[in-house]
């Protein structure tokens, strides 16, 4: 079986992944709105996937997707976890804007 | 000698000082007196029968070591030789009289037990400054009656301007002080020694000793003089210490104290010898002294004033001696002068007890009456001060100015000498005449009441007279019993005796006719013009700059004082402020960094987010930067 | 008699009054620090016969710090300096009554226990500990039962606290310095280093950084005066009395011998700064108000002096600063006393709502008058043994600095006599002043009495302090 | 060293790799930058899709089925369900102020710069010579074997997560009786 | 391993609990457990293996981190029943989340296989979102929650991203295999890359300059026994677990990497100390104060070869006296909306016992000696003097001094103000939480090595 990297190089797939990583950055300082803060997040994390899977190939070795199942499991308990948080704060104060959190400071 | 009777002759006043102060309030006013005049009369009594059985060579009492410096031990200890017990002799002696005295003239006073407590503590280090057998054991007595001088000057604590003439003193002694302590320092570390005789010793011994730091110990040590004996620039508090009762100006600011200076000059004769610029500037320092004290008592109204400055003037000429090597001559004056002086200060305080107080001679006259002996004794007294022939005075002042004729070819420390002799003639009869003679210009009340002194006070009075007129027969010229006495103590061979030639005996006479010029002026003017000395404001021309002591105490005060206090308002309110805000500063700016780090905390999390990236990219720059760059 | 049971019975001590309760916490206090005291002079007459008086057990094996302590003649001196000061200072606290009051005797012991503690260590570890552990009982009396405005005595404790404590830390850099050149702590060890002379001067500069402070030298003292001035009189005699000796026995014990070198190179800028410190806090001690303030002055002066000495590197000025550590000591408690008395009878410390005490009190007034004499060192007194051979160290270093530091027998007397004459003198004050009681009068005839003792007979502790001040000059000199 | 794209020669998994990151960047690009969150949602469920294009070309199938599962069946239904149970699908977001959005593109460009210059200077890994085991690493087999026996602890520990996660997600919005 | 097993088992046993309706053993027998716990531990120290494919590495070093969270442990849950009082349906809840975050920080120091880091980093951070964000009806609670989250899940990413990297270069998640591959000259950039990320998400976690700014806001916001978790156990693990990684990666630290440690170590001890000094509030002060100590306890990286026993001593030292303040800010705040510094005027009146223990846990923080702070900064100091980094040391003195300025505002405020109200009753258990927390601070002091030969 040929190696998809032979045609592709790892470094492709490097540079994909950051710069999907970089946009997932880039989305939690650009937006307020909580749930878009999570999807982008989300986007880092499956960016992350995503050179994982590319780096399983490279080694041709099946750990970096073992990973990835455990970075999925996480992913899922996070959001879970988030969205529960998020659910607690829309009811008391009614937004989902980040930028409005700013009880604690100083 | 037997070390328990130096105990004992130290420590008598002291017992006595312990009674007085501890039972003195309950044992009442007479046992008071009687304990601290007697616990006085058993040292002089230790004095004599040591005057009497004295060996030639000087006897070292060391008790125990005091105080340990590298190079030398400092012990504890007395040497008792001529000198210490000739002083003892006067210093005990005029110290009897003047307790019996002060038995009557303080009977009134409701703290008597304290004054006789701090009068026997006076003795006390009195001995042991003239007893101690080095330097620093001197220096505790001269510190304890520099202490004495304070409490007794402020005997009279009520008063505020007394306790600042009291402070003043003992200020001013400290200056002293201070230079006696840096020429102990000072012959300390030359001679690794502080003793008398192992000092003496050692400096007629010693090769290649700077000649510099001689003169500069020398110097030092004579600061020190300065400051007890109250010369000049230090002689200011002499005066004012006058606030004290009247025994205490007769023992301590005439008799005794102020002339321990000259015992410490005549102690370290041996070290003066080798510095002669520094007895130059001695002899210069008393003849000044002695001039400048002279003009001022020409005009002071305050009975007790004048013989204050007349004994500055008096000390002048024993320093003139000194400075001129003279040592016997003016420990023959002090001798003399703490006869006259006593009479003379006890006088005045008979006077002062018969007027309830009153001090200045404008409001005196016409004593003579109701005062004879106290008269009598006075007038003797001054005119052995003037140096009328053949009272004790005479000899003495006149060995002085002899000195100073026959010391060099300028005449100017002899002429500076007379003059302030003639001055001291007519302003002792100045006071004479305006106290005794003529009517009294008291209020009819002090008239009423003027009487003759009780015989407590007029004994001692009569006691000095008499030694006053005799007392110059120890050193006559040609036959003297005192030069051949202290001749042990002085390396060079003592003056030679003076040979009665031409040149003395005008000097004698002019000296005598001098005096009895200013007894005439003074007799003249105050006694035949019935002149009263005008009213304090009315005082004019050089009369006021006398009056005013030269505004030395103006000069003195806005030179040092003030400045001073000035410096410490500075200090206190703005050196120790910024000082402190320094700190507190340091504090502040921390303060301010954190409250403005406060706004950086602005509870956004996409501000926070972006400083975790901005980390996240610096980090990774940094680390990218150094592997692209080695 | 053991080193360690001294420090035990003071710590037993502490914990003692702690749990005796508030009636019986200053009598308990009292007898503990008696029996410390007891203590202290069975190890003397240990140490006279010529016994080692020494404990040495390995503490913490890596870093190798050792539980140490050793007693020559210095270290005794101080401790019999800390356990003889205790007992009078708890002693003469018996006319006041605090609240929570076993607290604060705890505090006192325990607070003797520390500095006798630094006195003995001889690992420097231990010994920065015990420095350190000295330090916060004094913050809480200071704190809790000073007086004054609670705001302004909390400024002044804090900044006290934070700048003693910033001094210190900067000595514990240098020591862990030290220990790596070392490999120990013992000052043994730390004392046969060879460094070179610019890490003795950084090392030197630490500890004095530590050390001016706690002394405090001019211009590290602006902490002073205010918590003298708040302290309660108490924590102020423990501070003056005892606590500043630490910084000045450190120089001592643990500056010079370690870094010798900087010390002989810039000697003139020390000697220089202790007697600015003179000439400085006695000018700034003339025209206080504050009876408190103008002893922390005065008492700022007198360090500076005896720091002077120190710096001269010469026997006499070790011995003198010794002596005169100890004179200070006495003399100040015995001052803040007399200011602890005016006040219990006036309720103030401003010198000018006093004036004319002396018609009222002659016992006081002749206690006070001496007190103030020995302050400003009439011969015959302690002290005047004290600043005498300080005074000659200087002169053999130059004769200018004696002329300088004598100045303050002159400034001293100056400021001594006015406030003496301020408070004591003048017309009888209408305010009625009740003389001194017994228990004042013998607290302060024991402080007399011992400052007139070794003013005239200053022997037996020249004789304990010369052997160990010798051995520290040659450690002093071992570079030459 | 980057590759450039040869057009003409490319092979279809090259042109596949390329379509695919074009849709999965352009889409994430979108997600973040459509206002209504409704449309996020669907842009980030187009993303993830093309993500498993990408795991399938990797020839990963079981991931590329986990992804759709975990992200499109469960993450992303959990995030629409909020979506919709908050009623928020309105654009009533305020904007960052303007500097933050503009240091928001900052940061995005220095960290791509730095992170890709970092890359670029990595070294050159030799071309067309990635290791060829030959042997089966990434069937379902293998990964379960490896999942369950090496990975077992970890497996497990997972549990542990997600059991926290629940209790937590209980936690949070439970309501509590309140005790007298 | 088994230490593992069992504190899930533990968890899992309160969740039955609840659910048997044994609500009221739950505390005692966690506590009883987790001393189990302890026990199985201190086998583990003395038989030194590894588990399940190397998944597991059970060392000295983990075995006594392991052994000083679950002494921790025992403190937070004794301290919940009070604190949960009025939640007490909840309290199994709560319980069962300390036990399984205890769990993942085993994981994190024992981890012989980066998935397990994973996971156990994992756990520990979604335990405390639960945590901050626990009282759902308090706003500050939520936002903490919610702030926590966001960032938490960003540093995951980050560390995620390292380890992806670290994976790309070694193809291997095996610590074990790492180790000794990177000890091979040639290394691919993405190696450096991996560890770098990896440690910046290990700095958000233990809150260093400048990842820290959730820190106060979080701590202030948490319930407070959420924030005596952070501050003290959370705050040690994740310290432990960066000392562990790096020198599990063996990662020759460059010159450039003991820079950063640098820069980063003396930025946090100083932010930290001076934001410190205006707080109001308790609770976002020791934040601070957490984010300074963060910075002294990164100081031991400088010399990461030998300094695990100065990195136990200080976790020890500071986490006892963590738990001791805390309980009494726990007892002073009990029934307070805030945790202002006012609420502690008198205290030193009101209750003499707790103020003394507050005011001797925040001297140790200071490090003035007898307690342990100091003896843990001592030892800090020496070892980063002897890597022969004084600028540091320096750096960190200043900021010691800084430091005390805030410490004894607090300790200001208890002694020298005046009471605002009545004492409130002291619960039993924070007495005895605090007294013991605080002896065991002082014993440590007295007996240094008895911590530090654990780890030779």
């Amino acid at each position: 079986m040929d190696n998809i990297l032979n045609q592709i190089g790892i470094e492709n797939y490097i540079f994909l992944s950051v710069i999907l990583f970089c946009i997932g950055v880039f989305g939690v300082l650009y937006r307020r709105n909580a749930i878009v803060v999570f999807m982008s997040i989300e986007i880092m994390l499956n960016a992350i996937n995503l050179l994982f899977a590319a780096f399983s190939t490279y080694h041709q070795d099946a750990q970096g997707q073992i990973f990835v199942f455990f970075s999925m499991a996480v992913a899922a308990a996070e959001v879970a976890i988030g969205l529960a948080i998020l659910v607690s704060i829309f009811r008391n104060m009614g937004t989902i804007d980040v930028g409005n959190l700013k009880n604690l400071k100083g | 000698m037997d070390t328990n009777l130096v105990l004992v002759l130290l420590l008598a006043p002291f017992l006595g000082f312990l009674f007085n102060v501890f039972l003195g309030k309950k044992a009442g006013k007479n046992v008071v007196g009687i304990v601290g005049t007697l616990s006085v009369a058993v040292s002089f009594v230790i004095t004599l029968y040591l005057f009497a059985n004295a060996s030639q060579e000087p006897v070292v009492i060391n008790l125990f070591d005091w105080i340990s410096i590298q190079r030398f031990d400092i012990s504890f200890g007395f040497l008792i030789d001529q000198l210490s017990i000739l002083w003892l002799l006067f210093v005990t002696g005029i110290g009897s009289l003047i307790h019996l005295y002060s038995i009557s003239y303080m009977h009134d006073d409701e703290k008597m037990h304290s004054f006789f407590a701090y009068l026997n503590l006076f003795i006390f280090f009195m001995i042991a400054l003239v007893i101690g057998s080095n330097l620093l054991m001197m220096f505790i007595g001269w510190e304890g009656v520099g202490l004495c001088s304070y409490l007794l000057i402020g005997f009279w604590y009520k008063n505020q301007n007394f306790n600042d003439a009291a402070k003043k003193a003992f200020i001013m002694n400290r200056i002293g002080d201070l230079g006696f302590l840096i020429g102990i320092f000072i012959v300390g570390s030359l001679f690794n020694t502080l003793d008398f005789t192992s000092l003496r010793t050692t400096i007629e011994s010693a090769k290649d000793v700077s000649d510099l730091w001689i003169a500069i110990a020398a110097l030092a040590l004579f600061i020190g003089a300065t400051g007890k004996s109250a010369q000049l620039p230090l002689y200011t508090w002499l005066p004012d210490a006058m606030a004290g009762p009247t025994p205490v100006s007769a023992l301590i600011h005439a008799a005794t104290m102020v002339t321990a200076g000259i015992f410490m000059l005549t102690r370290l004769n041996f070290l003066f010898d080798m510095a002669p610029s520094v007895q130059n500037i001695i002899a210069i320092v008393g003849a000044c002294t002695a001039l400048v004290a002279a003009t001022i008592a020409l005009v002071q109204n305050d009975i007790k004033k004048v013989l204050a400055y007349s004994t500055v003037s008096q000390l002048g000429l024993m320093f003139l001696a000194l400075g001129l090597g003279a040592y016997e001559v003016a420990v023959f004056h002090v001798i003399t002068h703490a006869f006259f002086k006593a009479c003379l200060f006890l006088g005045s305080g008979s006077v002062i007890h018969g007027l309830h107080g009153e001090q200045d001679m404008r409001k005196m006259g016409g004593l003579k009456k109701a005062m004879p002996i106290t008269f009598i004794t006075m007038l003797i007294a001054s005119l052995a001060i003037a140096g009328i022939f053949p009272l004790a005075g005479f000899w003495s002042k006149d060995e002085i100015l002899m000195t100073a004729f026959n010391h060099s070819n300028n005449k100017a420390l002899w002429v500076v000498g007379s003059i302030a002799s003639i001055m001291t003639a007519f302003y002792m009869f100045r006071l004479i005449y305006l106290t005794f003679f003529n009517s009294f210009r008291g209020t009819e009340e002090q008239k009423h009441h003027l009487h003759e002194s009780p015989s407590l006070i007029t004994v001692p009075l009569i006691i000095l007279a008499i030694l006053s007129f005799v007392g110059g027969a120890i050193s006559l010229p040609g036959h003297s019993w005192l030069n051949d006495y202290l001749a042990p103590l002085f390396t060079k061979v003592a003056h030679e005796e003076h040979t009665l030639g031409s040149t003395e005996y005008m000097l004698m006479a002019i000296a005598t006719i001098g005096a009895l010029i200013g007894i005439g002026i003074a007799y003249k003017k105050y006694l035949k013009d019935n002149t009263i000395p005008s009213e304090d404001a009315e005082i004019t021309g050089l009369s006021k700059v006398l009056y005013n002591k030269y505004y030395v105490d103006e000069i003195y005060d806005s030179v040092f004082v003030k400045p001073i206090n000035l410096l410490s308002d500075l200090f206190r309110e703005h050196v120790e402020k910024s000082l402190s805000a320094l700190v507190f500063g340091l504090g502040k700016v921390t303060n301010e960094i954190a409250i403005q780090g406060k706004k950086a905390h602005n509870g956004s999390v996409g501000f926070y987010l972006f400083a975790f990236v901005i980390g996240v990219i610096v980090i990774l720059t940094y680390l990218f930067l150094q592997q692209f760059f080695i | 008699m053991d080193v360690t049971t001294l420090l035990i019975i003071l710590l037993l001590g502490a914990f003692a009054t702690y749990f005796s309760g508030d009636k019986w916490a200053p009598k308990v206090a009292l007898l503990f620090s008696l029996t410390a005291f007891a203590g202290a002079i069975c190890l003397l007459s240990q140490y006279n016969l010529g016994n080692e008086i020494s404990y040495s057990k390995l503490w913490i094996a890596k870093p190798k710090i050792y539980f140490a302590l050793q007693a020559d003649g210095l270290a005794l001196a101080m401790v019999l300096l800390t356990t003889a000061l205790t007992p009078i200072i708890i002693f003469s606290s018996f006319g006041n009554t605090y609240k929570n009051s076993k607290a604060f005797y705890a505090l006192i012991v325990f607070m003797s226990f520390a500095m006798s503690g630094t006195f003995l260590a001889s690992d420097g570890l231990l010994y920065y500990i015990f420095w350190e552990l000295s330090l916060i009982p004094i913050y809480f009396i200071a704190l809790i039962w000073g007086n004054g405005d609670a705001e302004e005595r909390k400024k002044a404790v804090v900044k006290f606290f934070i700048y003693t404590l910033a001094g210190s830390l900067f000595m514990l850099i240098a020591f862990v310095y030290l220990f790596q050149k070392a490999g120990s702590f013992l000052i043994s060890d730390l004392t046969a280093l060879n460094l070179s002379s610019s890490e003795q001067f950084w090392i030197f500069m630490a500890f004095f950084l530590a050390y001016a402070i706690k002394i405090p030298l001019i211009p590290f003292h602006t902490w002073q005066a205010k918590v003298y001035q708040k302290a309660p009189t108490v924590g102020t005699m423990l501070l003056a009395g005892i606590m500043l000796k630490m910084g000045l026995y450190s120089v001592i014990r643990w500056q010079l011998p370690i870094a010798p070198l900087a010390a002989k190179e810039y000697m003139y800028v020390f000697i220089g700064l202790g007697i600015a410190g003179v000439i400085y806090g006695s000018i700034v001690a003339l025209k206080q108000k504050d009876l408190k303030k103008l002893l922390a002055y005065s008492s700022m002066a007198h360090v500076g002096l005896i720091a002077a000495g120190a710096y001269t590197l010469t026997l006499d000025g070790l011995r003198g600063a010794v002596l005169q550590m100890i004179a200070h000591g006495f003399v100040v408690v015995g001052l803040f006393f007399v200011a602890e008395i005016i006040f219990r009878r006036y309720e103030t410390r401003k010198i000018a709502e006093m004036g004319g005490i002396r018609a009222q009190s002659p016992k006081f007034t002749s206690m006070f008058m001496i007190l103030v004499l020995a302050s400003v060192a009439l011969p015959s007194t302690f002290n005047f043994v004290g600043e005498f051979t300080v005074l000659y160290s200087l002169s053999q270093v130059n004769v200018w600095f004696a002329i300088l530091g004598g100045t303050t027998i002159i400034l001293g007397a100056y400021y001594m006599l006015k406030m003496f004459q301020h408070i004591m003198l003048g017309e009888t004050n209408a305010k009625l002043f009740a003389d001194v009681t017994f228990n004042e009068g013998l607290a302060l005839v024991v402080v007399i009495a011992v400052l007139f003792f070794f003013g005239l007979y200053p022997k037996p502790i020249m004789e304990l302090i010369t052997p160990s001040l010798e051995n520290i000059l040659t450690q002093i000199n071992r570079f030459n | 060293m980057i590759q450039i794209p040869d057009i003409a020669n490319a092979t279809p998994i090259q042109i596949l790799f390329c379509v695919l990151s074009v849709i999965t960047l352009a889409t994430a690009f979108l997600t973040i930058y459509s206002k209504k969150p409704m449309h996020n949602a669907i842009y980030l469920v187009i993303c993830f899709t093309s993500i498993s294009g990408h795991y399938l070309l990797l020839n990963a199938q079981f991931l590329a089925l986990v992804n759709l599962i975990v992200y499109i069946g469960a993450i992303m239904i959990l995030m629409l369900f909020t979506i919709m149970l908050m009623n928020l699908n309105k654009e009533n977001e305020v904007h960052k102020p303007r500097i933050t959005r503009l240091g928001a593109i900052v940061v995005f460009c220095l960290m791509c710069l730095v992170l890709i210059a970092m890359f670029m200077n990595s070294k050159p890994i030799a071309d067309g010579s990635y290791d060829v085991t030959g042997e089966d690493y990434q069937s379902i087999q293998v990964l379960g074997k490896l999942l369950l026996n090496e990975y077992m602890v970890p497996f497990e520990f997972a549990s542990v997560l997600l059991l926290v996660a629940m209790i937590g997600a209980v936690l949070l919005s439970k309501k509590e009786k309140i005790e007298k | 391993m088994n230490t593992l097993i069992a504190i899930t088992g533990l968890g899992i046993l309160c969740l039955l609990f609840e659910i048997l309706n044994f609500r009221k053993a739950i505390i005692p027998v966690t506590i009883i457990g987790l001393l189990a716990v302890l026990g199985l531990t201190y086998l583990g120290y003395n038989a030194p293996t590894s588990y399940y494919n190397n998944m597991i590495v059970v060392s000295k070093f983990s075995s006594v981190f392991t052994g000083l969270f679950t002494v921790l442990t025992v403190f937070l849950i004794a301290l919940s029943h009070d604190f949960y009082e009025d939640h007490q349906t909840k309290i199994s809840d709560f319980i069962a989340i300390k036990i399984f975050m205890l769990a993942g920080a085993v994981a994190m120091v024992s981890f012989g296989n980066l998935a397990m880091f994973f996971l156990g980093i994992e756990v520990l951070s979604i335990s405390l979102y639960i945590l901050a964000a626990s009282n759902r009806l308090n706003v500050k609670s939520n936002e903490a929650g919610m702030k926590y989250f966001l960032m938490g899940s960003f540093a995951s990413g980050i560390i995620l991203f390292g380890i992806c990297f670290i994976y790309g270069a070694m193809g291997s998640f095996d610590v074990a295999e790492i180790t000794e591959w990177s000890r091979s000259a040639e290394l691919p950039v993405w190696f450096p890359i991996g560890i770098s990320l990896v440690t910046i998400g290990m700095f958000f976690k233990i809150a260093a300059v400048p990842f820290h700014f959730w820190a106060p806001d979080v701590y202030e916001g948490s319930p407070t026994l959420t924030t005596t978790t952070m501050s003290t156990l959370v705050k040690v693990v994740a310290i432990a677990t960066l000392y562990k990684l790096l020198t599990a990666m063996n990662a020759d630290l460059s010159d450039a990497y003991i820079n950063i440690i640098i820069v980063i170590s003396i930025a946090s001890m100083t932010v930290g100390n001076i934001m410190a000094l205006k707080q109001n509030n308790v609770k976002r002060m020791l934040a601070f104060s957490g984010i300074s100590h963060a910075g002294f306890m990164l100081m031991t990286l400088l010399s990461i070869s030998n300094s695990a026993s100065s990195l136990v001593y200080y976790t020890t030292a500071y986490s006892l006296s963590g738990i001791a303040a805390f309980a009494v800010i726990l007892y002073v705040c009990k029934n307070k909306d805030n945790e202002d510094i006012s609420n502690f005027n008198g205290l030193g009146k009101n209750n003499p016992l707790m103020a003394a223990i507050l005011a001797a846990s925040l001297l140790s923080m200071a490090g003035i000696p007898i307690f342990a702070g100091f003896f843990a900064k001592l030892f800090l100091f020496n070892q980063v003097i002897e890597a022969g980094y004084l600028v540091v040391v320096i750096a960190a003195v200043i900021n010691s001094i800084i430091s005390v300025g805030y410490y004894f505002k607090l300790i200001l405020a208890m002694y020298n103000k005046e009471p605002n109200e009545e004492a409130a009753k002291t619960p039993f258990v924070f007495y005895a939480v605090a007294v013991v927390a605080i002896l065991l601070n002082i014993a440590l002091g007295l007996f240094p090595s008895v911590v530090l030969d654990l780890l030779g």
